[in-house]
């Protein structure tokens, strides 16, 4: 560990430092603000780390970590995302629970860690730590509120669900180690490229690690756990999994499959068509009539990760418009629409239930312009609706897609997007419509305090920025990529 | 040498399918450590002694032992049987069972399928292994450090029990502590 | 020492790994489905440690350590959960039959 | 800078009456009838300035105001704004009937008035974006920014089941607006594979080669974006919904401008970027176009919700626009632009009227009304000259257009022609079915209601004015679009030979031979 | 006093403007004087204009006055402009003179309607484009002045818009007359398509090098041409129209369904004289429409009761025989006929306005009778009209035009013996209708009292119509019978002169004598059969085959009951069942689909854990198969 290591890792030892610091903290006193405040203080701490790293040269940290500008990239995303993510739990916790509430923040830093760590790893032995680093204290933040039946459910089930699909990835690791010999990435893509096609037991190693990352994205065959964990969870740690958890995942399936051309090998590039084509169709038409707002947002983000694969297929090959660099786009505008649409459902809510159902939006134009506004905004850019981020992330997907003419995913893409156009305007149906008087009384009446109606804001905003103007985001992604 | 490697396969795998199928919980756990020991032979067999005692110690020990810990705690044993018994017979597992049957046999006829290499059966002796993990995958042994950790503070939050404060006439909740 | 190949280990290694996928399939109540899960855990490490012996690297057998702390990990924190489970389902609180 | 003033102006506006709105019911309306004055003023006195020194400025190839700056470098995507005649006919048409459309809507909407005037500027600064955009990225993100404000125009003052209506409506266009995406993509990679340069610039992309087979699947997806827009028959059943369901001044602004995108990025792109594919298309769409005129006019017939009769007839009129531009010679052009015009005012002012009927009486089912034109004599007269109007009556502004386009489509193909005029019967029925259903009759459930105030009076007066000016001296409009049609043209010639060339029969010669020798007579 | 032309359109559409606008303000008397004073301007300009035009004529026979380019795209250019020739000159005359009378006859006619400014400005607006379509200078202006006459009788047929069955007579000649426009605009398209330009005069001078007799185009065109006649005209297969058309007021009907409107398609053949020249295959076609129509019109009027519908069917059937004097090449017979003919209709129509007016708006011809005592003036005038209708020989002015046609028939460049004999038969059966009518409404016992005298502005348009329809023939004489043609010698200028033909003074004389003799045996066969014994014509209609062939003449020989089934039936019936529109239900099938699809994969979120795991180890099967197969 040399001097030059240690300098390219201090945002991640920051970010492993914070939570002792925090047990120190509680040790003295426990007091919900402090956790909070030091924990942002920390993430601030590990993002001011990132330009330092970024500068020493020297990018193979031992044989597990690679901090390239790929990496930094989505350790600064990371951050940004799980500080924007504290600040409503803070109040959520607030409103919701009674128990002590600083483990949340301890949690959800050594979640923010496995997910950073993910981006960061070319190593089988990195990638399955960080996974499990990050499942282990997921199972914990969605169980948090564990008065509520629906939070131990949903614990169990993503425990055993997330359990069996670590197991498939391990043994599908153990396959491809017993064949390739090394556990390092560059070694084991150099050796599936050479005899990828004879070699059958490489190749199903590589299939059951697909049951791995496709469990975390929550696509097709394995995605029936992310609407109940959604329901069950509370609102601010749906968000963390819906963003941070998939974004690291996705981080680690570009870099691992970044030089192998996905088209080449017949049986992988069949079996990522099959899953992008089957949870675009599956999370639009299971949305289609879903009247709860979460199971909703579980669905449509199924879908999201759909068009992202077709831009994954899409891979490198194409000089202009890389499938990466599109699929970053989508993950940051992805982001940002997700974090905040979660962000409102848990402001919409009281100490018995969150505002999880539509009926709970019903009229909400009319009792809170600004919060409709926002949510609204959230929604056309799931929509892909231009004026916001969605519609530049999914026109460039398009463009990635077209250039590498895959006609018939792009053909399923449209179809797909003109259906989910359909449930997002059913939100802003409910929303415009009008509510009687003693219907008023029943629905929850939000409580958005200052700190998260700035963020709110700003999220907002920034949503539209980047759906008018995203050239800054756009260069910044091209410089980091590989 | 290599009987006895199987007699230790043919136990691990026996004990395993035992394991499944057992109604009550303690006999399907006692199954569950021989299994774990026939594999800990297995792996000195092999030629990995430090896997197969750290296998013994603490998979065996502290993982099971924590099994039956709680299996005792809620008093699962006697009555939770029949309800096994009915849950068991009732429960169609025909399909799911043929799913897992014809994974397994693509995946053993894809493996059988491969090149087989013979067995060089180095002896890799723990000082090696000890080396290794403290040189090139330290990091990785920070970072199992960090899965442990997160791992105590989940189970501290979640199994706090609430105190049950019970007055003979107003059954109120306990505080929250 | 012993001349058994790669793959007789790898298949070893399959069968009980679906034994245990079969354990978490067919069994209702959920300590079966995290000790069927241990099983499963346990085969990956045991094709590990074949193919790390295969190769004569002490990756297998390393890998095979953060197996374990992981296991150790996952069982913490299910434990956990199924007793919060128990205490719940002990002042009855109707429980949705999820297993 | 006037075009990025003619579409930011609006934008300002929407956001002025949205605060404006929220503390007093009134200012909203003088706000946005204030901006919607200022917005007309300025886009006349670019039409006349066009008119009068035509000649000079068209230095910069056949565009009259050019506006370019990057936007979207990394993907060669610019700020392209320009307007030549064609452009400039329908941006003060958008002026124009905005104005109505704002006028109109004074008494209709009492409540959340703020917002709704946001919604109709931002609908009117996207149409004239659109019609000025020349980027084509800038006019599929002005395209779509058209929808919004119009579905929650239609969403939320709409009337029985909005919700349907509105949602049908957006899913059709953006649907269509997808797949028109994909055919720009694809030339986008096409026109960039072979010069290396990536960009999105209408000029450049004019002259991509780009195989037949491809193009007609590219001319594909265009002609559905823009069919869908424009109703052409297959595509057009969300019109009458959307029709039935929207505000008076939602349906002004929807029939008037929403529609006329459709046949503008006809015009503008289909034809000129796909010559060929459009040269073997244009008998299918010609088709499609009388079965859009016969068949929307029949429908239209056997309603008896007014604004869906209405609705229908607007589908019907936009078969002729869709002959005009398959037809694609100076004629059929130059009578499309006129029934695009003419149409904008004449569909419109019939849905103000319907909308003033329905203010009054709260029904639009032609089988309770009857009897109005004793009750509201200066009503009635007024729907009968609109009405006549839509007919294609000599002297008002339809038949110009009407004829123009049956004699440029009778230079290609005589049926096609002989069956487009039975149009002219077809809609002599629905029309004066209308009449009669609304006006003439008994008034069985004797019908009270005030007739026509002042401010009705002065908008139906200014449409009336305008159709009969369009109607007898169609010339400035003609002379306005006469320059950017034959540029068009200009584009598409190997394939499209002028209407003189191809099409003479020994006839002609003769005719030119024997003209010169006794002195042309006019 | 030329440059004035452009007056004579001008104010008929100021007195529109002004009674639209400001109609219900100025009250009955102004509007009256407004509607009245706009007609009588316009006439008294075109008879300036006609003295001049008789004295000095312009150089080449006609006068162009261009006002404005009104439509100039790529190679198509068309301007207003009015073309003054004999023939414009003679329409023009007719329009502002008769329409004068009839304005002045119709203030007192629908002096009690409220709607009174509203009659005069459609009136007005009638005039006018009746005025821009004779005058106009090229055929889209001739097309605009056509649509605009429909509009105006659609206008007035609908006058008294709250019966619903006047909306529907209305609906049914507009309709009706935009078929024959639909025919006519093709025809506009074709000879565009020819000639690069719709100026009439450049088409007709240019025609003959251009067309060689008998051309494909040459026909085709002047067919169209025919087709938008017959509907104007209400000719052969499209005259349904104008027997419902009576629903409107009397001076409309007098007006524009008898003395001008109905005659449009006959200036438009004469017009275009040239092409149809051109085209002997149309000629005949105009020929044999005229023929058939007048036979057909004159049967139905022999069954009517209605004293209005009488006269309609007879207007088809004067128009019949217009059509046939246009079709054997008899130009200037066929306008002349054309002239005389709105004398007498029009007179015929007001006689019968003040009849109605008298008998309670009676307009049944058996509940009146006895009249001609009660109302002398009105006696005297109507005979002369239906004398001059008969045509009457050697006295009324019908029997020089109509003799002239039927000679020509005969005689004329491609004139048949047949058409001679349908056009003597057609002159035989309409003096039997006409004196049918006169003696059933105005001789026998008086039936009902006379509820309103009329005054002498009935009275003078009625004795200044009669005087010219007696003595307006004297100014164009037969060659057996003087030989006067002051009329022929001023169309001279405007249409070809009749040459050709056979010209046996003998056979001159004897078709003459012939009508003159049947026309008297069938007036006497009139006065015999309904005012001697009325017993033989009730009693033959009480037999079945009477009574059948009485409501078969009545319906106007069954064309309405055959439309009504081969064309109105289908379409209404077709546009009632596609009321929802079909192909919306393409559109609702698609989230029904997706409906669908959404409970089939409901039916995979069934909340328990292990089925989870059955979807991740399926998904892995299926992973594996494919690495397997591929």
């Amino acid at each position: 560990m040399t001097g030059h290591d240690f300098l390219k890792l201090m945002p991640i030892i920051i970010l492993a430092a914070t939570p002792l610091i925090i047990m120190l903290a509680i040790a003295i006193k426990r007091n919900h603000l402090i956790t909070a405040v030091l924990s942002v203080v920390g993430l601030f701490a590990a993002l001011f780390a990132i330009p330092g790293a970024k500068y020493t040269n020297g990018d193979q940290v031992s044989n597990l970590f690679i901090i390239d500008q790929y990496a930094l990239f989505y350790f600064a995303l990371m951050f940004l995302a799980t500080i924007v993510i504290i600040v409503p739990s803070f109040q959520y916790l607030e409103l919701r629970f009674k128990g002590n509430r600083e483990e949340y923040y301890l949690l959800l830093l050594t979640a923010t860690f496995g997910s950073v760590g993910l981006a960061a790893s070319n190593h089988f032995i990195s990638f399955f730590l960080s996974l499990e680093i990050l499942s282990v204290s997921l199972y914990a933040l969605v169980a948090y509120l564990r008065h509520q039946n629906d939070g131990i459910e949903a614990g169990l089930k993503y425990l055993i669900l997330a359990a069996v699909s670590s197991a498939f990835l391990l043994f599908g690791m153990s396959l491809v180690y017993s064949q390739v010999g090394s556990m390092q990435f560059k070694d084991v893509i150099n050796f599936l490229s050479q005899n990828g096609n004879y070699n059958f037991i490489s190749i199903a190693g590589v299939a059951l690690m697909v049951v791995g990352f496709g469990f975390k994205l929550a696509v097709v065959p394995f995605h029936m756990w992310s609407p109940d964990v959604y329901q069950g969870a509370p609102a601010p740690v749906s968000a963390f999994i819906a963003s941070v958890s998939k974004g690291g995942i996705l981080a680690l399936l570009f870099r691992f499959f970044a030089e192998f051309n996905i088209v080449q090998s017949r049986p992988l590039f069949t079996i990522f068509a099959l899953i992008a084509v089957f949870s675009m169709f599956v999370g639009n038409f299971l949305a289609l009539l879903q009247s709860n707002v979460k199971r909703l947002l579980a669905y449509s983000s199924i879908a999201h990760f759909g068009y992202i694969l077709v831009a994954f297929i899409a891979g490198n090959a194409q000089q202009q418009f890389k499938g990466v660099e599109a699929a970053t786009f989508y993950i940051v505008s992805y982001f940002i629409t997700i974090i905040g649409a979660f962000m409102i459902i848990g402001l919409i809510s009281n100490e018995e239930r969150e505002g999880m159902e539509m009926s709970d939006y019903r009229g909400l134009y009319w009792r809170h312009p600004w919060l409709s506004v926002a949510l609204s905004a959230m929604m056309f850019s799931l929509a892909g609706i231009p004026l916001t981020s969605g519609f530049i992330a999914k026109y460039y997907i398009l463009a990635s897609g077209i250039s590498t003419k895959l006609w018939t995913l792009i053909i399923i893409l449209i179809i797909n997007s003109a259906l989910g156009v359909y449930y997002y305007l059913r939100v802003t149906v409910e929303m415009f419509s009008n509510v009687d008087a003693e219907q008023k009384a029943t629905l929850i009446s939000p409580n958005v305090g200052i700190l998260s109606g700035i963020l709110l804001a700003v999220l907002t905003i920034a949503l539209v920025w980047l759906g008018v103007y995203p050239t800054g985001l756009i260069g910044s992604i091209q410089a980091a990529m590989f | 040498m290599t009987i006895l490697f199987y007699i230790a396969a043919l136990i691990a795998i026996v004990a395993s399918i035992m394991v499944v199928t057992r109604t009550n919980i303690i006999h399907a756990l006692l199954y569950m450590v021989i299994s774990l020991l026939a594999t800990a032979v297995m792996f000195f067999l092999i030629g990995a002694p430090f896997i197969a005692a750290m296998e013994i110690i603490i998979y065996a020990g502290a993982i099971m032992v924590l099994f039956v810990f709680v299996v005792m705690m809620l008093n699962l044993g006697k009555q939770a049987v029949e309800q096994e018994k009915r849950w068991l017979s009732t429960e169609g597992w025909y399909f799911p069972s043929l799913l897992s049957l014809i994974l397994l046999l693509e995946i053993g006829y894809l493996i059988v399928s491969g090149q087989t290499a013979p067995f060089n059966g180095r002896q890799i002796p723990p000082a090696e292994v000890g080396k290794e993990l403290y040189s090139t995958y330290l990091i990785g042994v920070e970072l199992a450090a960090i899965l442990l950790m997160a791992g105590i503070i989940g189970a501290y939050h979640l199994a706090r029990r609430k105190k049950y404060v019970v007055h003979r006439f107003l059954k109120t909740e306990g505080a929250e502590q | 020492m012993i001349a058994i190949s790669l793959n007789t280990g790898l298949i070893i290694a399959s069968i009980m790994f679906f034994t245990g996928l079969i354990g978490v399939m067919i069994r209702k109540n959920i300590m079966f489905m995290l000790i069927s899960i241990e099983i499963m855990l346990n085969a990956a490490g045991l094709a590990f440690v074949f193919a790390g012996a295969q190769h004569g690297q002490a990756d297998g057998q390393i890998m095979f350590l953060f197996i374990l702390t992981t296991a150790a990990a996952e069982v913490a924190v299910g434990l956990a959960l199924i007793i919060q489970f128990y205490q719940n389902l002990k002042r009855s609180i109707p429980m949705l039959p999820i297993i | 800078m006037t075009l990025t003033f003619l579409f930011a102006w609006l934008i300002l506006g929407g956001l002025l009456a949205w605060l404006a709105g929220r503390w007093n019911k009134e200012a909203p309306r003088w706000i946005s009838l204030g901006f919607m004055i200022v917005h007309l003023i300025v886009s006349v006195r670019l039409w006349i300035s066009f008119l009068t020194n035509k000649g000079l400025t068209l230095a910069q190839g056949e565009w009259f105001l050019m506006e370019k700056s990057p936007w979207i470098p990394q993907w060669g995507i610019q700020y392209f704004l320009a307007v030549d005649g064609l452009s400039i006919l329908l941006i003060v048409l958008t002026s124009f009937l905005g104005l109505l459309a704002v006028a109109c809507s004074w008494k209709g909407i009492q409540e959340r008035v703020g917002f709704f005037f946001f919604n109709l500027l931002w609908i009117l600064a996207g149409i004239s974006g659109v019609f000025m955009a020349l980027d084509l990225f800038l006019f599929y993100f002005f395209w779509e920014i058209m929808l919004i404000p119009l579905y929650f125009l239609i969403g939320i003052w709409g009337h029985s089941n909005r919700i349907y209506a509105t949602i049908k409506f957006f899913i059709f266009t953006q649907a269509s607006g997808l797949f028109m995406l994909i055919s720009i993509l694809a030339l986008y990679f096409i026109h960039g594979s072979q010069t290396g340069h990536y960009t999105f610039d209408y000029v450049e992309l004019l002259g991509t080669q780009v195989s037949p087979k491809i193009a007609f699947w590219l001319m594909l997806g265009f002609f559905l974006g823009f069919g869908v827009k424009l109703p052409a028959v297959p595509v057009h059943t969300w019109l009458p919904d959307a029709h039935t369901e929207a505000p008076t001044a939602g349906s002004v602004v929807l029939a008037g401008l929403v529609l006329k995108a459709g046949a503008y990025g006809f015009i503008r792109f289909l034809m000129p970027l796909f010559p060929q594919a459009g040269k073997e298309f244009a008998m299918v769409a010609m088709i499609l176009g009388i079965i859009g005129i016969i068949y929307a006019a029949m429908v239209a017939f056997a309603q008896n919700d007014l604004k869906r009769l209405v609705a229908y007839t607007s589908v019907s009129h936009m078969g002729f626009v869709l002959l005009g531009v398959f037809a694609w010679n100076q004629l059929a052009l130059q009578g499309a632009v006129m029934i695009i015009l003419s149409h904008g005012l004449s569909t419109g002012a019939l849905f103000i009227l319907v909308g003033d009927i329905y203010d009054r009486l709260h029904t639009r089912d032609m089988d309770k009304l009857g009897g109005l034109w004793s009750v509201t004599p200066r009503l009635g007269g007024f729907g009968m000259v609109f009405a006549l109007a839509s007919l294609g009556l000599p002297g008002l502004a339809n038949f110009v257009g009407e004829f123009l386009v049956l004699l440029g489509v009778y230079q290609v193909s005589v049926p096609i022609a002989a069956l487009a005029t039975l149009g002219f019967i077809a809609s002599t029925i629905y029309s004066l079915w209308m009449i009669q259903k609304t006006f003439f009759g008994k008034n069985v459930n004797e019908w009270k209601m005030p007739d026509a105030t002042p401010r009705e009076i002065s908008i139906y007066a200014a449409l009336v004015v305008a159709l009969l000016w369009l109607g007898l001296f169609p010339n400035t409009v003609l002379r306005t679009s006469r320059q950017a049609l034959k540029n068009l043209q200009q584009i598409t010639s190997q394939y499209f030979q002028g209407s003189k060339e191809a099409t003479t029969n020994p006839s002609v010669e003769e005719l030119n031979k024997s003209r010169s020798n006794y002195g042309g007579l006019e | 006093m030329y440059d004035l032309l452009w007056l004579v359109p001008t104010f008929p559409f100021l007195g529109f403007l002004i009674l639209a606008i400001f109609g219900k303000k100025i009250g009955k008397k102004l509007s009256a004087v407004v509607g009245v004073g706009s007609i009588g301007l316009s006439a008294l300009i075109t008879i300036l204009i006609g003295i001049q035009f008789l004295t000095n004529p312009p150089e080449g026979h006609a006068f162009v006055q261009t006002l404005w380019t009104w439509i100039a795209a790529d190679d198509f250019k068309v301007n207003i402009a009015f073309h003054l020739d004999a023939l414009s000159m003679v329409f023009a005359f007719v329009v502002t003179f008769v329409g004068f009378w009839i304005h002045l006859y119709s203030t007192e006619y629908m002096a009690d309607d409220e709607g009174f400014s509203r009659f005069f400005a459609y009136m007005n607006l009638f005039v006018g484009a009746m005025l821009m379509l004779v005058m106009g200078d090229n055929l889209l202006l001739l097309y605009l002045g056509w649509e605009g006459v429909g509009l105006c009788s659609y206008l007035l047929i609908g006058f008294w818009y709250r019966d619903p069955a006047n909306g529907y007579a209305a609906r049914k000649a507009f309709i009706v007359t935009r078929v024959g426009d639909a025919a006519m605009a093709v025809g506009l398209f074709m000879l565009f398509y020819s000639f690069k330009s719709l100026n009439i005069q450049e088409i007709l001078s240019v025609a003959p090098h251009v067309w060689s007799p008998g051309n494909k185009l040459a026909v085709a065109s002047t067919l169209l041409l025919l087709g938008g006649a017959v509907g104007k005209s209400a000719q052969l297969p499209l005259q349904v129209w104008l027997p419902d058309a009576m629903a409107g007021p009397t001076p409309t009907s007098a007006l524009i369904h008898a003395a001008t409107m109905v005659t449009a398609g006959v200036y438009l053949i004469a017009r275009m004289n040239g092409i149809y020249l051109l085209a002997p295959l149309s000629m005949t076609a105009v020929a044999i429409v005229g023929a058939a129509t007048l036979l057909v019109a004159g049967f139905a009027g022999m069954a009517q009761t209605d004293i209005k519908r009488v006269l309609a069917y007879s207007t088809v059937s004067q128009i019949g025989y217009m059509f046939l004097a246009l079709g054997v090449g008899a130009w200037s017979a066929g306008v002349f006929h054309f002239m005389i003919h709105a004398f007498f209709k029009a007179l015929l129509f007001l006689a019968a306005g003040a009849i109605i007016l008298a008998q309670h708006h009676e307009q049944n011809m058996f509940k009146m009778g006895g009249l001609a005592k009660a109302l002398p003036v009105t006696f005297w005038t109507f005979l002369i009209g239906s004398a001059s209708l008969a045509a009457l020989p050697l006295i009324t002015a019908g029997f020089y035009s109509k003799d002239a046609i039927i000679w020509y028939a005969w005689s004329g460049p491609n004139g048949s013996i047949y058409l001679w004999m349908a056009a003597v038969f057609g002159a035989m059966v309409t003096a039997f209708y006409t004196f049918r009518m006169v003696f059933v409404t105005f001789f026998g016992e008086q039936k009902m009292e006379i509820s309103h005298y009329p005054t002498w502005r009935v009275h003078i348009p009625l004795i200044a119509l009669a005087f010219f329809a007696l003595f307006g023939g004297f100014i164009e004489l037969p060659g057996t019978l003087g030989h006067l043609t002051l009329f022929s010698d001023f169309m001279k200028s405007a249409l070809p002169v009749v040459e050709g033909g056979h010209h046996e003074v003998s056979l001159e004389i004897f078709s003459q004598v012939l009508t003159a003799v049947l026309a008297l045996v069938s007036i006497f066969v009139a006065y015999y059969l309904y005012l001697k014994n009325m017993q033989i014509v009730t009693n033959f209609t009480s037999t079945k085959f009477g009574h059948g062939l009485q409501q078969f003449l009545l319906s106007g020989l069954g064309f309405d009951w055959l439309y009504e089934r081969l064309f109105i039936r289908p379409y209404v019936w077709l546009s009632r069942t596609n009321k929802r529109d079909f192909i919306d239900f393409f559109y609702v099938f698609l989230p029904w689909l997706a409906r669908q699809f959404h409970y089939l994969f409901k039916y995979t979120q069934t909340g328990k854990v292990r089925r989870y795991v059955v979807g991740i180890v399926f998904g892995v099967l299926v992973s594996i198969t494919i690495v397997v197969i591929l």
